[in-house]
């Protein structure tokens, strides 16, 4: 398989990850933005990784640590999520900016 | 497989992360969770990260270790200084001491990083208890809504980074920055594409810098966070992200300076400009040295652009050594200001030179250390040694950009001193006999500004000794 | 020596402001008059010729940057200190007064001291740190003891025009320390960008048009030892600067005739601009930008001659302005006010004493031969129709027919204060008194410093006289 | 009134100490010659205030006049001026200007002549000014001071040219230095003298300083304005003469400027109606009349007629202060038929009038003689003035004489004879005190000793005899037609409107210039700072704009940095 495709495919997702940062209202969607953003960077890695052949797989290793991550920062992001919605009732940004 | 740890340089992160641990069972299984208890198994963890980076100094290399001691020094100075929010009943102790050393961890993982997987992983465990522990003050809303500034802007240029580590990766096919430097040596790689890599790469460090564009979130995070979590992020997080971003450009970047060169030279020339001038217009303490510190980062990324020097590694260091000091002296000061009178207000600071010397004297100290202004000579000095490999490598303009910005930036270090030197309004505030933590906290401020004031007397203690 | 000569008087000053509190005004002023007065005899022992760096004190300070505390008197140097701390002195006198506030004192002190250390340090770096080391305390003394409306606003407007130009000065040390090194004696450097940042950063604190709009605001607010200290000192570490810095920069010579154009530009401009002042304070700042710019005009030809001319012309400026701001701080102490309107005529018969001095001063100003006013325009006229090294024919003589137009100007200007205030018709007023006994003691000893200098050149020439080498300036 | 006879035993002190030693020097051989220490060197010294004093016969003399009218002035002053209020600084200045004079004239250090040239112009400013109530006073002596001091500009340069031509600053040595390297610099020296003494001397265009510095004390008119400080000019000129000798184009220029002049005062003073201003422009025309034989090649006729027009001149301006004393206006109209009532003042006066007229055997004659003379014998020389410009210039000189003779007899007839004015008493006109008396009848005196031993020119003599009595003819004959000479020619009382340029040209030009450079000093320099810092102000509040608390906008924020900042980075690359 070219490498062409999974970069394509990564770049849309990176894209489509930060559109959805950007212009989403709701705190949760945005978290799914960011989520689409590091996926897009794990397609990326694990591309490069086979089209390499890297024999210490360290693409593959850092999408293991950047899966990890994205967990941490999506649990530490729904906490956040809660203690807003606790504290101003409500997850829509542009009323939490308020 | 094998795969081999470099335990004299993971060491002192390792007992950091420890004391953490430490903190937070002492406060779970410690039935009364008082900040003591928590604080001390810090402290001591701190303590002996130092010796034991000291120990190890020669294998972590004189500038690691030179920024490990920054990190150190400086968490430790927000630890004791801490003491002053025990009485604040929203601040869990436990947490509080675990999220500050994890953080600390992560900042002195950074700078012994030799691989782009350590950095991340160590960028994300100074980020995510940074975070956290911005918005830990419960039920504060300010608070809490700064740590969500803080999150979102953290995650996406973290997600940015990473991008820029997996082009990286394309392009170079390996992780580590020796090997990269000597893929990017080669003729045949795709220029633009590294380019684009080392743009991406270098934008989570300077997300932590706070360079402009990727400031915007530190005036509402230091504000709505308490004090001395943002002398925390001002001081210890910038020092990691200045070392990683030293140490991954010098040692893995070398070759593709025509990228980074020009941009660090703009960056830091923008990032002091739009510091100063965001500063102009403060009336809070915080928000003045919120702003101040986004300019400060401005002098620290331009001699970079001599990143390939001797000197271009060594003097934002120095410089980054000074300003870490003088800023938690400033941010401690302030944080006892804010106990006592409830508010950091420029106007409410007026006369406390008269009123309250012991605290007074160290903000104009610290001001004028930060302004670069005499007495403060060791301000003045680190501003000339990072002007000096500015000029070396023939960027005149962005020393002159520097000189004016010192010029602004003493228009609103100005107006704090001599509000503090004014004639106060009113009757003088007469504190109750101050609790031992305050004490602690006065303690700190004075050991620093002494510190500062020693350097001022004698900055050869500085430039020779660090790193 | 030299330690002592700086230390005695920022001790004491620091002192005085700390206890400011437990002394009252006079006795704070005469300790302090006293301690300037011990830096002055120090400094006046310390000579040993002119041949050599007096007193000299040379100690590591920063290894890694080439910077040392190295302190020295030299020939150029020599006359700056002893008019500042003379200067210096007088000010503490002026303040034995009821109303004094100690801190004033301790300021006058502090700011003294620090200029004395600019023009004691022959280390580039230690030269910037007691440049910039006096910025502060002046803020205070014109932002809290100046009288009238926005002293603050004068003070940080100083402040920030002389930081500004600063800043650029030490980008300019840092170019030099770089290649040549931060030792006075030894540096020397071919940097286009040294010559224009220090000239430009200079230009500022001297000041030279169009650099100058801080000055009249602070001049005129300033209390009246704020304002003699700023034109009598403070100019003088600008013209110190350029005169230190000229000779240690190969390419001062590109930039010297643009400098030598904005000194007699200024010169003219100044002269109009004193022409149209009712407010004295406002008119004697705005003369010293035009003494400036002989001062100026000078140094760019950097000649023997110019040397001489600066080194002089800034002296005489110092006692002459010093003279000038006495006086006219004696009739805002009378009159609230330095207007010319407000003051009113015929002062000869209402305070003839004070009229006489004003008078006096006025004509030394405007360079009268047989006062100390004339050597410094009148060499500085010889060294631009020398030419010199640096300046081509017709920038130099250009500049000199400015300046004689400027010289013009001057006279019209003070005979036209002199009608205004002096002569005319007296109407009494209340205020009306003349020198009582602290005034008449320190407006006497300028006086006497400014005839004696006048009359008898010798002491201040005979140090460029025959031209050979000027111990401490690489040259 | 005894303390006034201090500062006359003070003067007298002075001018017994300059007799003592001006007086040996009368004898000496030479006219400036050559004697003394002095060399060149590689390039002038730094200029140094070292006495130097010595004394050439002709400064001798110089000196002489100065002290003796000087002391003259101040003994006639204790009875004129002594109950002034301010009589002591007046007596003071006028001592002070004695040393200036002194310092100018006994010097060969050229600093030194021009610290005394400008501290008598100090000492003149004070004195016209003496009466600073007054705003004609307050006028006159910042026109005076502004006038001569501007002109001292071209002496200064002057000075520096000579030093930088000849390594010296000492008139001595740089004689020496160009008797052996020959003459430099002529033309720009020689301009450059006359530069300054067209102003001190009051010549012909900056002539209009001197009669508008009549408001001071009469004595003081006396004394600077007729005896010494104008006369400093001619000397200065005589003094340097070796330096433009050669340069035709300097002596042309005087001799222009002297022609000028000459007649130009003369006229005006026809047709003064007052006493004192009428002296003021005769000042001006003799004064020109000593350029005219400086310009002619002959700067020792000058200074001849300068010592003898000092004397007459002084004696005139004293006794018009004993008519002013006795009618208290200077306004001829107020005076007329004081004959007999001030007997001495109308003798003596008589005498000085004789000697401006040029009657022999008056020194006025003599001297005048010698000046028309040495503009006659240079006609034809080498070097020096073309023929042309001597013949009118000689031309020029006997008009000159014509006038100055009608002129003379004029203000003598209206001042003494005639009718007495309707608003004066008759006991108005009484004589004037002896202290006053005393120093007239000294001048007087010396008005008839001077001439002992001057020479004396036949042809040129017999012409400017009959010329003079011409003139005293046409005015007298008219007087006995029965006109009252009071001529009023619009024209010339305007003094053609010479004074337009310095009275309200260049103030407007000052004012005006003034003005704007004030309000663009304000408006147009300052705008870099304000503009600067109203940018400042501005981006710190769009700063602020920017801080919203909106977390879309910070990462819309970054995520456009990224942005940028790629693609600067891609295109650098």
């Amino acid at each position: 398989m070219p490498l062409l495709y999974p970069l394509v495919l990564a770049s849309a997702l990176f894209g489509i990850g930060l559109y959805g940062v950007l212009a989403r209202r709701n705190a949760v969607m945005m978290l799914l933005g960011v989520e689409l953003m590091l996926n897009a960077v794990n397609l990326n890695l694990v591309a490069f990784d086979a089209w390499f052949a890297d024999v210490v797989h360290s693409g593959q290793v850092l999408t293991l640590f950047t899966i990890t991550l994205a967990a941490a920062e999506i649990g530490l992001g729904l906490a956040i999520i809660l203690a807003l919605f606790r504290a101003l009732r409500t997850v829509d940004v542009d009323e939490v900016g308020r | 497989m094998n795969i081999p740890i470099d335990w004299s340089l993971v060491a002192p992160a390792v007992i950091v992360m420890v004391g953490a641990l430490v903190a937070l069972l002492v406060d779970a299984f410690y039935p009364r969770r008082t900040w003591l208890g928590s604080g001390l198994p810090s402290t001591g963890a701190l303590v002996v990260a130092g010796v034991l980076a000291h120990v190890h100094r020669d294998d972590i290399g004189r500038l690691s270790f030179a920024l490990v001691a920054i990190i150190l020094v400086g968490s430790l100075f927000v630890v004791v200084a801490s003491n002053i929010m025990n009485f604040e009943t929203a601040m869990p102790p436990g947490e509080f001491h675990f999220l500050l050393m994890s953080a600390a961890a992560g900042a002195v993982l950074m700078v012994v990083a030799r691989d782009l997987v350590t950095l991340v992983i160590s960028l994300e465990l100074l980020s995510l208890p940074s975070i956290a522990l911005v918005g830990l003050r419960q039920g504060d809303k300010v608070a809490i809504r700064s740590a969500w500034t803080f999150f979102l802007a953290s995650v996406v240029s973290t997600a940015i980074t990473l991008m820029g580590i997996s082009l990286l990766y394309g392009v170079t096919g390996s992780l580590d920055y020796v090997e990269i430097r000597e893929a990017l040596a080669s003729p045949e790689v795709p220029q633009s594409v590294v380019a684009v890599a080392v743009v991406l790469t270098l934008v989570g460090l300077l997300f932590k810098l706070g360079a402009v564009p990727f400031h915007v979130w530190i005036p509402d995070t230091y504000v709505g966070t308490s004090v001395m979590v943002a002398g925390f992020l001002s001081a210890v997080s910038k020092a990691a992200a200045l070392g990683a971003l030293l140490i991954l450009v010098n040692v893995a970047f070398p070759y593709a300076y025509g990228t980074w060169q020009p941009l660090l030279a703009v960056v830091a020339a923008v990032t002091m400009t739009i510091g100063n001038i965001g500063a102009l217009r403060q009336s809070d303490a915080i928000g003045l040295l919120a702003w101040s510190s986004i300019a400060q980062a401005g002098f620290l990324i331009a001699p970079s652009v001599a990143l390939l020097t001797t000197e271009g590694l060594t003097a934002p260091v120095q410089y980054l050594a000074v300003y870490a000091l003088a800023n938690l002296v400033a941010f401690a000061a302030l944080s006892v200001v804010l106990r006592l009178r409830g508010s950091t207000r420029i106007d409410e600071l007026k006369g406390m030179v008269r009123t309250d010397p012991w605290m007074g004297i160290p903000l104009v100290f610290a001001a004028l250390t930060l302004a670069g202004f005499p007495p403060a000579v060791i301000g003045l000095v680190t501003k000339y040694v990072v002007i000096r490999p500015v000029v070396d490598s023939d960027h005149v303009w962005l020393a002159v950009v520097m000189g004016v910005n010192v010029m602004l930036g003493l228009a609103y270090y100005l107006r704090l001193v001599v509000t503090l030197c004014d004639q106060p309004d009113g009757e003088p505030y007469v504190s109750p006999s101050p609790p031992v933590s305050v004490r602690i906290a006065k303690t700190t401020v004075l050991l620093g500004t002494a510190g500062l004031i020693a350097l001022s007397a004698w900055p050869d203690l500085l430039l020779r000794h660090l790193p | 020596m030299i330690v002592t000569a700086l230390a005695v008087p920022f001790v004491i000053g620091l002192l005085l402001m700390v206890g400011r509190a437990r002394v009252s005004g006079p006795v704070a002023a005469a300790i302090g008059a006293a301690a300037m007065t011990v830096s002055l005899l120090l400094y006046a022992l310390v000579w040993e010729g002119r041949d050599v760096v007096s007193g000299e004190v040379d100690t590591s300070w920063i290894e890694p940057l080439g910077a040392r505390l190295h302190l020295g008197v030299t020939a150029v140097s020599w006359p700056f200190l002893l008019m500042t701390a003379f200067i210096g002195v007088l000010c503490c006198l002026w303040l034995v007064a009821r109303d004094t506030a100690p801190a004033l004192v301790g300021l006058v002190l502090v700011i003294s001291a620090s200029s004395l250390g600019v023009f004691s340090s022959l280390d580039l770096l230690l030269f910037f740190v007691f440049f910039e080391l006096a910025l502060i305390p002046m803020w205070f003394v014109i932002a809290w003891f100046g009288t009238g409306d926005g002293t603050r606003r004068a003070a940080t407007r100083f402040l920030l025009f002389t930081v500004a130009g600063s800043a650029l000065v030490l980008v300019g040390i840092v170019v030099i320390g770089l290649d040549g090194g931060l030792q006075v004696d030894e540096t020397v450097t071919g940097s286009l960008a040294a010559a224009v940042l220090v000239c430009l950063g200079f230009a500022v604190k001297t000041p030279i048009v169009p650099l100058h709009t801080w000055l009249p605001d602070a001049h005129s607010t300033a209390p009246t030892v704020g304002s003699v200290l700023l034109a009598a000192v403070f100019l003088k570490l600008g013209t110190y600067g350029l005169i230190l810095f000229a000779p240690l920069m190969d390419r001062f010579a590109d930039v010297a005739p643009y400098l030598a154009i904005a000194g007699v530009v200024g010169i003219v401009w100044s002269g109009f601009a004193c022409y149209g002042q009712d407010d004295l304070k406002r008119l004697v700042a705005y003369s010293s930008i035009g003494h400036m710019g002989f001062v100026v005009l000078a140094i760019s030809t950097r000649s023997d001659v110019g040397l001489a001319a600066a080194v002089f012309g800034s002296v005489a400026h110092g006692l002459i302005t010093g003279l000038l701001f006495f006086t006219a701080g004696s009739l805002k102490d009378r009159f609230g006010t330095a207007s010319m309107a407000a003051i009113g005529r015929g002062l000869y018969g209402r305070t003839p004493w004070l009229a006489v001095t004003f008078v006096l001063a006025a004509v030394a100003s405007l360079g009268l031969p047989g006062l100390a006013g004339f050597w410094g325009e009148l060499l500085s006229l010889r060294a631009a129709y020398e030419i010199g090294d640096v300046l081509t024919k017709p920038v130099a003589w250009t500049a000199l027919a400015l300046a004689l137009v400027g010289v013009a100007l001057t006279t019209a200007y003070f005979v036209r204060a002199i009608r205004l205030v002096a002569q005319g018709e007296p109407v009494e007023q209340d205020a009306d008194r003349d020198l009582d006994r602290r005034e008449a003691v320190v407006l006497g000893a300028l006086v006497v410093a400014v005839l004696v200098l006048g009359l008898w050149p010798a002491p201040i020439l005979d140090l460029f006289e025959p031209f050979t080498v000027v111990a401490g300036v690489a040259r | 009134m005894s303390r006034r006879w201090i500062y006359v035993a003070l003067t007298a002190a002075l001018a017994t100490a300059a007799s003592i030693w001006a007086v040996p020097r009368l004898d000496e051989p030479g006219w400036f010659a050559y004697v003394g220490q002095g060399g060149a060197g590689d390039g002038p010294p730094l200029p140094s205030l070292s006495p130097d004093l010595f004394l050439y016969p002709v400064s001798a003399q110089v000196v002489l006049l100065a002290v003796g009218v000087g002391l003259l002035v101040q003994i006639y002053s204790t009875a004129y001026l002594g109950h002034h209020p301010r009589y002591r600084s007046y007596a003071l200045i006028i001592i002070l200007f004695l040393v200036g004079m002194i310092a100018v004239v006994g010097t060969t250090n050229l600093w030194v002549l021009l610290v005394g040239w400008e501290v008598m112009g100090l000492c003149s400013y004070l004195l016209i000014g003496h009466e600073w109530q007054t705003a004609e006073a307050r006028a006159g002596a910042a026109k005076a001071f502004l006038v001569t001091r501007v002109a001292d500009l071209g002496l200064l340069l002057a000075i520096l040219v000579i030093g930088e031509t000849y390594g010296t600053y000492d008139i001595v040595g740089a004689q020496i230095a160009s008797s052996q390297d020959g003459v430099a610099s002529s033309t720009a020296i020689g301009l450059l003298v006359l530069v300054a003494v067209v102003g001190k001397s009051a010549q012909f265009p900056l002539q209009t300083w001197l009669p508008d510095a009549m408001p001071g004390p009469t004595p003081i008119t006396a004394l600077i304005h007729a005896a010494t400080m104008v006369a400093a000019g001619v000397y200065l000129a005589a003094r340097l003469f070796p330096f433009y000798a050669d340069s035709t184009v300097v002596l042309t220029a005087m001799a222009v400027v002297a022609g000028i002049t000459m007649l130009m005062g003369a006229l005006f003073a026809l047709v003064q109606t007052d006493l004192k201003r009428a002296l003021a422009w005769s000042t001006v025309s003799q004064l020109a009349f000593m350029f005219a034989a400086i310009a002619a090649g002959d700067p020792e006729a000058g200074t001849d007629h300068l010592i003898s027009h000092g004397v007459f001149k002084a004696l005139l301006f004293l006794g018009c202060g004993c008519l002013m004393h006795a009618v208290g206006s200077s306004a001829l109209a107020a005076m007329g038929g004081l004959r007999r009532s001030m007997p001495a003042t109308f003798w003596t006066m008589s005498i000085g009038f004789a000697a401006l007229a040029g009657v022999i055997p008056t020194v006025g004659f003599f001297t005048k003689d010698s000046v028309l003379h040495a503009i006659e014998q240079s006609a034809g020389e080498d070097g020096g003035l073309a023929t042309g410009t001597t013949y009118v210039l000689l031309g020029v000189a006997l008009v000159t004489s014509f006038v100055t003779a009608a002129y003379a007899t004029r203000l003598w007839l209206r001042a003494f004879f005639g009718p007495v004015p309707d608003g004066r008493q008759e006991h108005h006109g009484h004589e004037a005190p002896r202290a006053m008396i005393g120093p007239l009848v000294v001048l007087a005196v010396a008005t008839f000793a001077l001439s002992i031993g001057q020479p004396f020119h036949l042809g040129i003599g017999v012409v400017g005899t009959v010329i003079a009595a011409g003139g005293i003819a046409v005015v007298v004959w008219s007087w006995r037609g029965g006109s009252t000479l009071e001529w009023t020619t619009r024209p010339l009382t305007a003094e053609l409107g010479l004074d337009r340029p310095f009275t309200s040209w260049a103030p407007a030009f000052a004012r005006g210039v003034s003005r704007t450079v004030v309000d663009l000093d304000r408006d147009g320099v300052d705008v870099y700072p304000r503009a600067g810092a109203g940018v400042a102000g501005l981006t710190s509040r769009a700063l602020e704009l920017v801080q919203t608390r909106n977390v879309q906008r910070y990462a819309t924020v970054i995520a456009v940095g990224v942005l940028v900042l790629v693609v600067a980075a891609v295109i650098w690359t």
